[in-house]
């Protein structure tokens, strides 16, 4: 006799311990076979666009921070460079030097965080995830001496950045500097050829090239699709023309490539601050100590390469001193478009590590 | 640099190939019909001279009178961008067609676009409420939202 | 080999185990913070307030409360208000610390404590006397006559809002129109900027 | 089988109830087979206490942190005080869940592993009974755990716990045919099943002599027991807690006290069967077993700190397509060995070793090759209408 099942349908979330914030996804399962994924979002929508019409332009700076609360630092960026092509505003030197070093040692936490917790959806007890986090806090010390808080930095201002660092700031970015890579060794170490790891997640979740251009996957997740597409080397904004570092290159696109990129990422981003802290001359670090900043009408879209994908402001002012409409252009909200062919056809453990790798950042995603 | 491709170079090219679609160009964008922005983002998708192959991102902003909806595309082999615009008119349905067929990255951005501004891209696949829920009434990034007077109580969403 | 990778990780762990725990135990141990930390506790001098109020207006929350008496005590020569209630509500700050780097007059600055939580959510707000009473810690954050000095607010005495010291004026943010190449920004007569 | 009479403390007891109360005869032989009985069960408990506080200790510092160390010296209480906390915690039952087959899973998975502790040897001459059929007890009650995991997923009416369950099934029964094999080999190399009898024939501690069983058993025992790299039943990053998911209070007591029990027994039985027991020059016999035993639980806690998990039908491959053939290997290799030396002495268990290890280096990498790959993507398996 032929037994009679039909496919169950799982909720993922939004309480779920491994969804990177509050994010559902209604799995179709026959077994633990996925058939069909639907992604739910929404649960953190703040209304960040609509509240942004409503500040002047120096205060929708505390509001950028909180939308990717892991790079915040790259959001402030974003958002700086978009007001300051909208007015005409150079930045001073040292104050865009500043800035790349706060957004590349933010690039580091970023995918810190990111591969402690994709190795934590693969089920290793939290062991790489305490390393990663021991080496964040050094950085986030860092982020305290140069702005007084940790996570939402609000350091840039239209024009550059509202401080110069103080003195006891560089010995210590030096100690970092100098024992990164021996820590990235160690953590690489730990994963790299793991063979679990390489078992669980080699060819797992594959999106061709191709696909991920259609599906305007930006960031780590499109190169590690063999796509070499990097803003700061595209279009390179502050002093990224004067530094050189090379963009790594994936083939497959499986997790375990998304994962290899954000650890050749971090190597590329001491490179950066170590160019910068060469190259950083002293002088002013803000061109315009305006309090009430008040461009003239027109729009800008300046995109930069935040940590999970290309990052923009689309800004539109109407002369007043608050912006008439502000969209932001959210990595990781456009990552998920392809989530569907990832899943479907895998098994429901590698539905969780699929979304891992993606490195979704929940406030991006709902705003 | 990404050579920033303006709206009167691409003007010509586009008027060539569809007659009566270009409604403006100036330095920052290229203003096309609204009915026709589906045909001309797959020719510029398609087209090897384009080649914008890479929908960066896709907007809709409320100017009372109409909305515009506003795409910034990027040709990766190119290293070029460009803007597109279209307006739309009308409050109660605005309507256009959805440019999902010529790019899957649209999907996402377009839902976010009705569900906070209300408005519909015909053929788009499943275009529901992506941010608020379901229950969810009005568009609340319209200029002319208003919040309805507290207490209030949303029916139960799906 | 099939099992070298796990060994190899095994042997990290193994490694890592050796070194000191790098967790402190907060009630007994402390981190050392930095000087600039952006903490609870407002720091302000009354003496230097003129109760204009640039802090309330900048603040993204609008959550500091300042009622001034301006036909009363207007002593000092300067034109000042007297200030009767200057109330931060620290429910909902979030010490993005706008209103210190609106505050020309380097009368408000930002505390260094975290440990400022109370039991009712009303308690959370703070009123002059508080502010008055508290001792002043001043955190160096966007006051760079402190750090240049080496203050450091968790160790030092209490400062008075003399040796608080002031800086220049080009430091201050200016008004609009000093704004290099942006268009006639003064508010029009009728009071709002349209 | 040695009477039980001379066992130090049911003579004891006994010999108090017949002496000074002078009890009728049943009587104090009831109270001297309880006190027997309780003093094993409550040791192993009691280990198995110890052993979540150490094994939160050893990982807290396998990851550069503390771990508890509030309560008492070290935070030695902390298991204790987890203990009160869970009694205390409000006991939910799901709605529709099956009442019956609910309560009675934490009991089905703690009694069985106090039952397998009846056959182990935990120092000279005391143990509880010594059977001759050892070996074949401990498999009987190592197949009731899996048991109890089906019986939880599938009474908490959660689908989470019903992924869990499924999961336990297929895991814990694939894992059961290397388990035996390997002890198999080894009552074969010992001459005898009773758990006693293979302490007292290891000349060299069967570590040595038989590494393919060694291994074999780790990696079995460890699935048994739902430890990483094998905890699919309750993998916290996908089934939120897998078949536990429903429990509260002092029934998740039981099942967190059960598997680190599981763990301290499969512990004791890695010491007798591979680390030659209670031998051990100097230090007294029940020290060197315990030495063993808590030699074996910090492995498992280090093993525990660093891999992660491998997905179910990856588990199922490594079982079915590398141990059992590696077992059989064993197998084979451990028979032949025994006819060859009958009665092997020092010398020639020093030999069997040689070949055994030679034979170990050679089939572990070779059967890594073609065994353990699995296609990388599963076949498409769709139903009939595909959904959507």
């Amino acid at each position: 006799m032929t037994t009679h099942s039909e496919p169950t349908i799982v909720n993922i979330g939004p309480h779920h311990p491994s969804t990177h914030g509050v994010f559902r996804m209604r799995l179709t399962m026959d077994g633990e076979n996925i058939l069909d994924v639907e992604p739910v979002i929404g649960y953190l929508h703040r209304g960040s666009e609509k509240l942004a019409e409503e500040r002047n332009y120096t205060q929708v700076i505390t509001l950028t921070d909180r939308m990717d609360y892991v790079a915040s630092m790259t959001n402030n960026q974003a958002y700086v460079l978009s007001c300051e092509a909208l007015a005409g505003v150079t930045p001073t030197e040292r104050g865009m030097y500043l800035r790349v070093i706060g957004a590349e040692l933010q690039r580091i936490v970023s995918h810190l965080v990111a591969t402690g917790f994709f190795l934590q959806d693969l089920g290793a007890f939290a062991t790489p995830l305490m390393y990663s986090m021991r080496e964040r806090e050094r950085i986030l010390d860092l982020f305290e001496m140069l702005c007084g808080a940790r996570i939402t930095v609000s350091y840039m201002r239209i024009g550059g950045v509202f401080q110069d660092a103080p003195a006891e700031f560089w010995p210590a970015l030096r100690r970092i500097l100098d024992d990164f890579p021996a820590y990235i060794d160690e953590l690489e170490g730990l994963i790299t050829d793991n063979e679990i790891v390489t078992y669980r997640t080699k060819g797992v979740g594959a999106i061709s090239g191709a696909d991920a251009i259609n599906g305007s996957l930006t960031g780590p997740v499109l190169r590690a699709s063999g796509v070499s597409w990097d803003v700061r080397v595209a279009a390179p904004y502050d002093v990224y023309d004067r530094v050189t570092f090379d963009v790594p290159v994936g083939d497959t696109g499986d997790n375990y490539d998304r994962y290899l990129m954000r650890i050749r990422e971090i190597r590329e981003s001491l490179k950066i601050v170590e160019q910068c802290v060469a190259q950083i001359q002293p002088g002013p670090v803000r061109a315009t100590n305006a309090m009430l900043f008040r461009p003239p009408p027109g729009e800008s879209y300046v995109p930069i390469e935040a940590p999970k994908g290309e990052l923009g402001f689309y800004l539109v002012s109407d002369g007043t001193i608050a912006p008439y409409r502000m969209h932001v252009r959210a990595p990781s909200l456009i990552n998920l478009t392809l989530m569907k062919q990832m899943l479907v056809g895998w098994k429901l453990a590698d539905a969780i590590v699929s979304f891992g790798s993606l490195d979704v950042n929940m406030g991006e995603v709902d705003r | 640099m990404t050579t920033a491709v303006t709206g009167n170079e691409l003007a010509d090219t586009v008027q060539r190939r569809f007659p009566e679609a270009v409604e403006e160009a100036s330095e920052g964008a290229l203003r096309v019909a609204p009915d026709a922005i589906a045909d001309v983002c797959r020719f510029l998708r398609e087209d090897a001279l384009q080649d914008f192959d890479l929908l960066s991102s896709l907007t809709a902003v409320d100017y009372v009178e109409y909305f515009e909806i506003v795409y910034h595309l990027t040709s990766i082999a190119r290293n070029a961008s460009v803007v597109l615009k279209a307006r739309v008119y009308g409050r109660e349905a605005p309507a256009l067609p959805s440019v999902v067929g010529v790019w899957q990255g649209a999907d996402l951005q377009e839902r976010e676009a009705f569900d906070l501004m209300g408005v519909t891209f015909t053929g788009h696949p499943n275009l529901k409420r992506m941010l608020t829920w379901e229950g969810f009434q009005g568009y609340p990034l319209r200029r002319d939202y208003l919040e309805p007077p507290l207490p209030y109580t949303w029916p139960q969403g799906g | 080999m099939y099992g070298m990778g796990i060994v190899k990780g095994l042997l990290v762990t193994l490694k890592n185990a050796r070194r000191k725990p790098f967790t402190t135990q907060y009630p007994e141990q402390r981190l050392e913070q930095a000087a600039r930390f952006r903490g609870q506790e407002f720091t302000w001098y009354v003496d230097r307030c003129t109760g204009c109020a640039s802090c309330a207006k900048y603040c993204p929350l609008g959550i500091i409360r300042i009622e001034t008496d301006p036909n009363g005590g207007n002593e000092q020569d300067g034109g000042t208000y007297r200030v009767d209630t200057f109330d931060i509500d620290q429910a909902r700050c979030m010490y993005c610390g706008l209103c210190v780097e609106a505050c020309p007059y380097d009368a408000l600055h930002m505390g260094s404590n975290f440990e400022a939580s109370q039991a009712r959510r009303a308690d959370l707000v703070i009123t002059k006397e508080d502010l008055i009473g508290r001792e002043k810690h001043p955190s160096t954050w966007f006051r760079p006559q402190l750090s240049r000095e080496g203050y450091d607010p968790f160790s030092g005495q209490s400062k008075d809002w003399h040796e608080a010291g002031r800086e220049s004026g080009e430091w201050h943010p200016q008004r609009p129109e000093t704004l290099p190449g942006a268009g006639d920004t003064r508010a029009t007569s009728d009071g709002d900027y349209r | 089988m040695a009477p039980l009479e001379d066992n130090r403390i049911f003579s004891g007891v006994y010999g108090f109830f017949q002496g000074t109360l002078s009890a009728p005869e049943w009587l104090a032989y009831f109270f001297g087979g309880f006190a027997v009985i309780m003093t094993v069960v409550n040791g192993f408990l009691l280990i198995g206490t110890i052993f979540t506080w150490m094994e939160r200790r050893v990982v807290g510092r396998f990851q550069s942190r503390l771990g508890p160390n509030r309560l008492g010296p070290f935070g030695i209480l902390q298991a204790i005080a987890d203990a009160i906390k869970l009694l205390f915690k409000e006991d939910i039952v799901p709605r529709r869940a099956d009442r019956l087959l609910f309560n009675a899973a934490p009991i089905v998975m703690l009694a069985p592993s106090l039952m397998a502790l009846a056959v182990v040897p935990f120092g000279a001459g005391s143990y509880v009974a010594d059977l001759n059929i050892g070996v074949l007890y401990v498999v009987a009650m190592s197949g009731v755990a899996s048991l109890a995991v089906l019986m939880a997923g599938y009474a908490s009416n959660n689908k989470l716990a019903l992924f869990g369950a499924m999961r336990a099934v297929a895991m814990l029964l694939s894992y059961e045919i290397p388990l035996v094999m390997t002890l198999l080999g080894i009552t074969v190399l010992a001459g005898s099943m009773s758990l006693v009898g293979i302490v007292g024939a290891q000349g060299i501690p069967f570590l040595l002599v038989a590494p393919l069983g060694a291994l074999i058993f780790l990696i079995a025992m460890s699935a048994e027991l739902n430890r990483p790299p094998f905890d699919v039943t309750e993998a916290e990053s996908e089934l939120v807690a897998g078949y536990i998911t429903e429990y509260s209070g002092m029934k998740f007591g039981i099942f967190y006290l059960a598997e680190f029990s599981n763990v301290v027994l499969a512990g004791a039985l890695f010491a007798v069967l591979f680390l030659d027991g209670w031998n051990g020059y100097f230090l007294p016999s029940h020290l060197w077993f315990l030495l063993k035993v808590f030699g074996f639980l910090f492995v498992a806690s280090w093993v525990r700190a660093t891999l992660p998990r491998m997905r179910i039908d990856q588990i199922l491959a490594l079982a079915w397509k590398y141990l059992f053939p590696l077992s059989l290997v064993n197998l084979l290799l451990l028979a032949a060995e025994t006819i060859a030396w009958p009665d092997p002495s020092t010398a020639e268990l020093w030999l069997m070793a040689a070949i055994n290890w030679v034979v170990a280096l050679a089939a572990v990498p070779l059967l890594a090759m073609v065994g353990a790959r699995t296609p990388a993507r599963p076949r498409r398996v769709g139903f009939p209408q595909e959904v959507r």
